[in-house]
């Protein structure tokens, strides 16, 4: 009777172990599962927003050189050309 | 309740108590981080973000995506040093 | 094309396709003017003129003369309103 307990409870015991062992490792992947869904999703989320402020900053940046490059060269064509003519006059 | 549900309930418990759940939740984490696992679900993730585009994918839909790859990527090494740790545990505390 | 070249194309795509891009430089023309930096600019080219001699300076070269002192002009405040606008507008507009 004994040995038959005996048996029984070591089957029990063998069985207990899988079954804990695998609810552990459902239970901890489950939850580094979505630990790290959560923090790759936030990860790119910031990644995502620092690449557009990087990025407008630089759009911004070009925009402004054309812009002024434009308007200096046309400056410095008129202001040459009433130079010119200035001195046209003062010739004549 | 049956013999064995209460049996299980019991090492359960003592399990709880004695914070060897917890101790072997903490070996297991280390060693998914130690053979890699963590490292692949990682690369796996950013492949899926990409692959659908950030704006399409919700934390809920990345967990569904990447669960049955996070689940079998997992060494069978890991899991049996686990389950060793577990008898040795219960072998260690036979009056459990 | 790179990740940031994308974003950059796109970011400019929706300010042309917007017509906010030609919008944004009439602004920046109007403050550069109201912060008086077109005087100053005029001024610093006459100083070049004057101290090179009318006979020696090309449009090209008083532009390359006066271009990094023009750029080094302009207020941080017309800068900042600027980038705040744009920022305003994709926040509006653009979904990126």
């Amino acid at each position: 009777e004994e040995a038959r307990r005996k048996q029984e409870h070591d089957a029990f015991l063998i069985d207990f172990s899988f079954s804990l062992c695998s609810d552990l490792i459902f239970e901890v992947l489950d939850q580094t599962i979505k630990e790290t869904a959560n923090s790759e999703i936030k990860e790119a989320v910031d990644e995502q927003a620092d690449r557009v402020a990087k990025c407008t900053e630089q759009v911004c940046t070009s925009l402004m050189e054309e812009t002024l490059d434009a308007d200096i060269a046309l400056l410095v064509e008129n202001i040459l050309e009433d130079e010119l003519q200035c001195i046209h006059k003062y010739i004549k | 309740m049956s013999k064995d549900s209460q049996m299980r309930a019991a090492i359960n418990q003592k399990l709880i108590e004695m914070g060897e759940r917890e101790r072997l939740k903490e070996l297991l984490r280390a060693k998914l981080v130690e053979c890699g696992w963590k490292d692949q679900l990682k690369a796996h993730c950013k492949d899926v973000i990409k692959e659908k585009g950030l704006e399409h994918v919700t934390v809920e839909d990345l967990v569904t995506e990447v669960t049955p790859k996070g689940r079998a990527l997992v060494p069978d090494s890991v899991k049996k040093e686990l389950l060793q740790r577990i008898r040795a545990f219960l072998a260690q505390h036979a009056t459990l």
